[in-house]
């Protein structure tokens, strides 16, 4: 075909200019999501390898495998890594970065220089942490309660936090670009109600980012402080309150869930409209579900304190907010099932993603009910309960959606194909190893297991080596992935411009896209998603 | 008309996109200083509400009269700034120059003013740490009215600092020439930042100095 | 949005009522009101904040997007007080313990 | 207790109540999302792609956006009146509660009732006895978790918290920390055991103690309490005998209870709430006494009886 030796020979993002310096130096807003991408995943695999250890360690009850205190570093590790290294930055900074611009008919996003910033603080506050790992790590789980962290730990906690607190900043830096960019450099025609979904889920994610991240920072640079100097703010001894570090850390890190779920919404509501040639059912209630979930999501950090000493008034006012922040997220399901309704499915790997986060998401979310529920938490918090419900969320949830959108739009990223059947095979088998790792723990979550423990009562062994069999299928899962997209960057087969027949804007590019991505700023005159227009201008009679 | 084509990022369609959405932004980078500071209003306040006679006596140690001299030299230097961003809408290059020179010069003022007064504070052993002193039963607690004290007053000399530096930059940068009637949003968006500080001052002045004098 | 140039008389007007609000707020401080020297202390700096914010930092003359944004700054900050403090403001009605050191 | 257990032992007066709820919520959840799992097969093998058939274009409908907003929040409105509700109902302790004292600390639970028996990581209750603990730790925050009883309470440093049980059969149960509180932390485990009030009043027999307040009588001496609350002089400091429960007007203004919390605030930071009519002349003994120390003062001070009455 001619079109295709053309392709060779068209300049795009990839091949535009090369060497080390192209890269570091870049204000292209692909490159940089590439950077991000690149170092999110080996974040992904060291947290991973982290969490494989945990598993290993509690196939037997003794704890024989490393000791406790190497043990709580591991599950330490693996959840600081997990959170702020991997979940909250990866849709947003690299799907996000790629496609944002591209989704809203933009040249770049508004600050391309702080983009690339964010990325450079990334990688130090990476650094930073990585540092204090291997200097022997941290051991006071990723939640640092005081007193525990400010004054008994013996581990590097002052060297993580700092390495939390800087990128931090990355974050506030990405949301505070995604924003503006929404706001200001959507193309002519695109009203709000025509951005795609994910355009919407990201700019609530980054209100979230911009309002939530500088409290953390400043809750670690208070608890560094206070371990630096025993000044007494967070030491009973001194008269200090432990619950107002507990406050303070939830009142980010319970919207930072938000964060790491919303931008997955978002990639579903593409996924699921996409392969059932569908408009989105009731496009505005999903949109400002994602609003609703952002700013709910701020007013219920407290039912993490149930049973912490917290006034049981407080208690029951969170409780309440918990409930109406599960009302959007319900809607949101619901209107996505509803979009499958007289669809014409086909079942490619994205979709298998999406499909499976439709599920996993509401057994996650469900769950979540439990804990809300004032009496019933007080027995299944600090459980494996907990971890159940949040690993569904997030594992489930959001790294799903992070796989199905990375597979998605691989050929706009690549130019290539990623090879059908090994992706949907890939799906199949993390779907299963999901399950098995993490149902059998809301069974021992239930039982009364605690999290965090090293060793435990040997009546719950049976369950934990399902668990840990699980995890094993699931990591197979993972490095399926990793290893045929790596494949077929070189051996791939070249994709075209459109390969899944997409409504977005990003589609209309060509595959690579160029550093500016459109030639001219596209002009919108149709709804998101308008699928029914485009079979119908497909059944129409080309005219030669 | 100066040539604005140096001044327009490729991002952008012209230059008042450019313009909101620079503006936009500085504003959304303000209400994450307003959350990151807020943090610490709030352990202020909730220690305030535990130990009201500590923070009343805490109080009454440091200095009414240089904390009021510093605001009063703070407001004068948000003053300047707003008179300097002015000068950069008019145009005038000459006036934004002194304008910013005066607001740096006020805002040294209060960075000395502050310095001396941390420094009666470390005569007087009021830092916070192992050599804290502080007479009466409620030592303990005066601590912990010190202890946010320097962490709130330090971050806002912190921010201070920066924003001095920033004014150097613009300085540098209006005398060669980069700032025109048309194009000067990085003055618009450093007095925002500039004045941002100067609010957090207002608040803390009276929470840090005034609260039991009477 | 045309940029709008304020007049320097509105500038010198606004900071004589911020210096006039700073000496009042050092004077009350010295009469006794019990509680009211709090509320009073704390309103006049909303009201000196809300002087630099309109005219200072020109939100007077701003688009309606900068509205919400200056306002979201404030409201969020409520959200964390208004929680924070439905937490120790009522750990006292119950007879549970208060024990605090 | 070997075995495949996929649910807990029922072992307490409100383990029943919170399961009850616990099956409403589960079948809540199963209900729901066996409905999502069967839409979504459903219109998955109904919808799927053939030749011929383009997708039908529904834009969405108003109705069934408010019925599945609607229908949730309702449902979650009774799971919150309901889960609130019996949370009230659980925390409120009965009057005729026994106290027993609790300290946590890294990695142990040091337990002490009030015939002075102590005991570590173990806890030795009567059945169908309402047992009240008082819990303190002395390092960092820990929790007090009993899965058969349905019970957690954080327990945190320089504060007391409350929690209480009442065993419904006898038996040996798990007790773990459940907050996460250092280096050994799956360590601070241990059992309760629930026996017959007979063999329990035999067990509590078995070992002769000093009492707690006997204990404490001992340190209110060697403390030097003595020396200005000693029974007689009341000039400088207010008589503690009968004190215990009641109310006492403070100085300048306000009132409080004597009880755990008072008298442990009142020997670590004896000035933050004096008694009306008396001077803050009491040094703070922060940092010399410990929380079981404390413990044991307080078990003397309520034992007190007012002057004159013996």
């Amino acid at each position: 075909m001619s079109s295709e030796t053309i392709r060779l020979y068209r300049e795009h993002y990839l091949n535009c200019s090369y060497g080390v310096r192209s890269w570091l130096l870049t204000k292209d807003h692909k490159r940089i999501a590439l950077l991000f991408l690149i170092s999110i995943t080996l974040f992904f695999f060291l947290g991973g390898a982290f969490a494989v250890l945990i598993r290993l360690e509690l196939l037997t009850p003794q704890g024989d495998l490393v000791e406790s205190e190497t043990y709580n570093k591991l599950f330490t590790m693996h959840g600081i890594i997990m959170i702020f290294f991997f979940l909250i930055p990866s849709i947003p900074t690299v799907l996000g970065n790629f496609l944002l611009p591209m989704m809203i008919g933009a040249r770049d996003l508004a600050f391309p220089r702080l983009n690339l910033l964010s990325w450079y603080i990334f990688s130090l506050g990476g650094l930073f942490t990585l540092g204090a790992v291997i200097s022997g790590g941290v051991d006071t789980g990723w939640t640092f309660y005081t007193p525990y962290s400010s004054t008994y730990a013996n581990t590097h906690v002052i060297a993580t936090a700092v390495g939390i607190f800087i990128t931090g900043f990355s974050s506030i830096l990405t949301g505070l670009n995604f924003i503006v960019t929404t706001h200001k450099m959507r193309a002519p025609g695109l009203t709000w109600f025509r951005l795609p979904l994910f355009v919407w889920s990201n700019y609530a994610t980054a209100l979230i980012m911009v309002l939530g991240t500088p409290v953390i920072a400043i809750t670690l640079l208070l608890v560094g402080i206070e371990r630096g100097f025993h000044v007494g703010i967070f030491d009973p001894k001194l008269g200090g309150d432990p619950l107002l570090f507990q406050h303070l850390f939830w009142f980010y890190s319970h919207p930072a869930v938000y964060i790491m779920i919303l931008p997955g919404m978002g990639v579903i509501s593409e996924l699921v409209t996409c392969f059932s040639r569908k408009r989105i059912f009731g496009y505005e209630f999903v949109a400002f579900a994602s609003l609703a979930i952002a700013v709910l999501g701020f007013l219920v950090w407290g039912h993490h304190m149930f049973v912490s000493g917290q006034s049981p008034y407080a208690g029951m006012i969170f409780s309440f907010l918990s409930f109406l922040v599960a009302i959007p997220s319900a809607v949101k399901v619901f209107n996505w099932t509803a979009t499958l309704y007289k669809g014409s499915i086909s079942f490619d790997a994205p979709m298998l993603y999406a499909l499976g986060f439709i599920g996993l998401f509401t057994v996650g979310g469900l769950t979540g009910l439990f804990l809300a529920t004032l009496a019933v938490d007080v027995h299944v918090t600090d459980t494996y309960f907990v971890v159940a419900h949040f690993h569904y969320i997030m594992v489930g949830g959001m790294v799903m959606a992070y796989l199905g959108g990375i597979h998605f739009w691989w050929p706009k990223i690549s130019g290539k194909l990623y090879p059908e059947t090994w992706a949907r095979f890939a799906a199949l088998v993390v779907f299963v190893g999901f399950n098995l790792t993490f149902f059998p723990q809301f069974i021992l979550g239930y039982l009364g297991m605690p999290r965090r423990y090293h060793a435990y009562p040997p009546e719950f062994q049976v369950l934990n080596v399902m668990s840990t069999a699980g995890a094993s299928i699931l990591a197979v899962g993972y490095l399926l992935p990793m290893a045929y997209l790596v494949w077929s960057m070189r051996y791939g087969k070249a994709a075209t411009d459109n390969p899944w027949d997409a409504t977005g804007l990003e589609w209309q590019t060509p595959s690579p896209p160029p550093t500016e991505n459109f030639a001219d700023t596209p002009v919108v005159t149709w709804e998101a998603y308008d699928y029914g227009a485009k079979e119908d201008k497909e059944k129409e009679p080309q005219v030669a | 008309m100066p040539d604005h084509s140096t001044a327009l990022a490729h991002q952008f369609d012209d230059l008042e996109q450019q313009h909101e959405s620079v503006s936009l932004g500085m504003w959304i980078f303000l209400a994450t200083e307003i959350m990151f500071f807020g943090g610490m209003f709030l352990g202020y306040s909730v220690y305030r509400g535990i130990y009201p006679a500590a923070y009343g006596e805490a109080s009454r140690h440091l200095d009414v009269v240089l904390g009021a001299v510093n605001t009063g030299v703070l407001l004068s230097s948000s003053l300047t700034m707003a008179l300097a961003v002015q000068a950069a809408q008019l145009g005038g290059r000459r006036t934004l120059v002194l304008f910013l020179i005066a607001t740096i010069a006020l805002g040294s003022v209060f960075l000395g003013i502050k310095g001396l007064e941390y420094y009666h504070k470390y005569e007087e052993q009021l830092i916070p740490g192992s050599n804290f002193h502080f007479d009466g039963p409620n030592a303990g607690h005066a601590q912990l009215f010190f202890s946010f004290y320097f962490v709130m007053t330090g971050m806002h000399a912190l921010h201070m600092i920066v924003g001095i530096g920033v004014m150097v930059v613009l300085i540098l940068l209006t005398l060669k020439g980069r700032f025109s009637a048309g194009y000067h949003f990085p003055v618009e968006i450093s007095g925002l930042y500039w004045h941002f500080v100067d609010i957090v001052w207002v608040f803390l002045f009276p929470l840090l100095y005034l609260v039991d004098r009477s | 949005m045309p940029e709008h140039i304020m007049e320097k008389k509105i500038y010198y007007a606004v900071f004589g009522a911020l210096m006039v609000l700073l000496a009042a707020t050092v004077l009350i401080a010295y009469i006794h009101l019990g509680k009211l020297n709090f509320i009073a202390a704390v309103s006049i700096a909303v009201v000196k904040a809300v002087l630099i914010i309109l005219y200072f930092m020109h939100v007077r003359y701003s688009s309606r997007l900068l509205w919400i944004f200056v306002g979201a700054g404030f409201f969020w900050l409520g959200i964390l007080f208004a929680l924070s403090f439905s937490d120790y403001l009522t750990r006292g009605w119950l007879p549970l313990p208060t024990g605090w050191e | 207790m070997i075995g495949f257990p996929l649910f807990p032992e029922v072992a307490s007066t409100i383990a029943r109540s919170v399961d009850l709820l616990y099956f409403f919520l589960t079948a809540v959840a199963v209900f729901f999302s066996i409905l999502i799992f069967a839409c979504i097969v459903y219109f998955a093998v109904k919808y799927r792609r053939q030749p011929g058939r383009a997708a039908e274009q529904v834009q969405g409908a108003i109705g069934l956006e408010i019925a599945w907003a609607a229908v949730p929040f309702l449902i979650t409105i009774v799971m919150f009146t309901w889960g609130s509700s019996l949370y009230i109902a659980n925390s409120r302790v009965p009057q005729q509660a026994m106290d027993i004292y609790v300290v946590g600390r890294q990695w142990m639970w040091k337990i002490q009732h009030p015939s002075g028996r102590r005991e570590i990581n173990e806890l030795h209750v009567p059945v169908g006895q309402a047992i009240k603990l008082t819990l303190a730790s002395q390092d960092v925050i820990h929790s007090f978790y009993i899965p058969a009883f349905r019970v957690k309470q954080d327990v945190l440093p320089g504060r007391y918290v409350t929690m209480w049980f009442q065993a419904t059969r006898t038996g040996e149960f798990h007790l773990f920390c459940a907050e996460y509180c250092g280096t050994s932390h799956s360590g601070m485990i241990g059992r309760v055991v629930v026996m017959q009030p007979e063999d329990f009043e035999k067990w509590l027999g078995g070992v002769t103690e000093e009492t707690p307040a006997q204990v404490g009588e001992r340190l209110f001496s060697e403390f030097n309490c003595i020396n200005c609350h000693a029974t007689g002089s009341r000039q400088r400091c207010p008589q503690l005998g009968g004190l215990y429960g009641r109310e006492v007007e403070l100085e300048g203004g306000g009132r409080t209870t004597f009880d755990e919390p008072y008298i442990r605030e009142s020997i670590i930071a004896p000035n933050a709430k004096v008694v009306k009519g008396y001077s803050p002349l009491m040094p703070s003994y922060r940092g010399q006494i410990s929380e079981e120390q404390i413990l044991d003062l307080i078990a003397y001070i309520r034992s007190l009886t007012p002057e004159g009455a013996e």
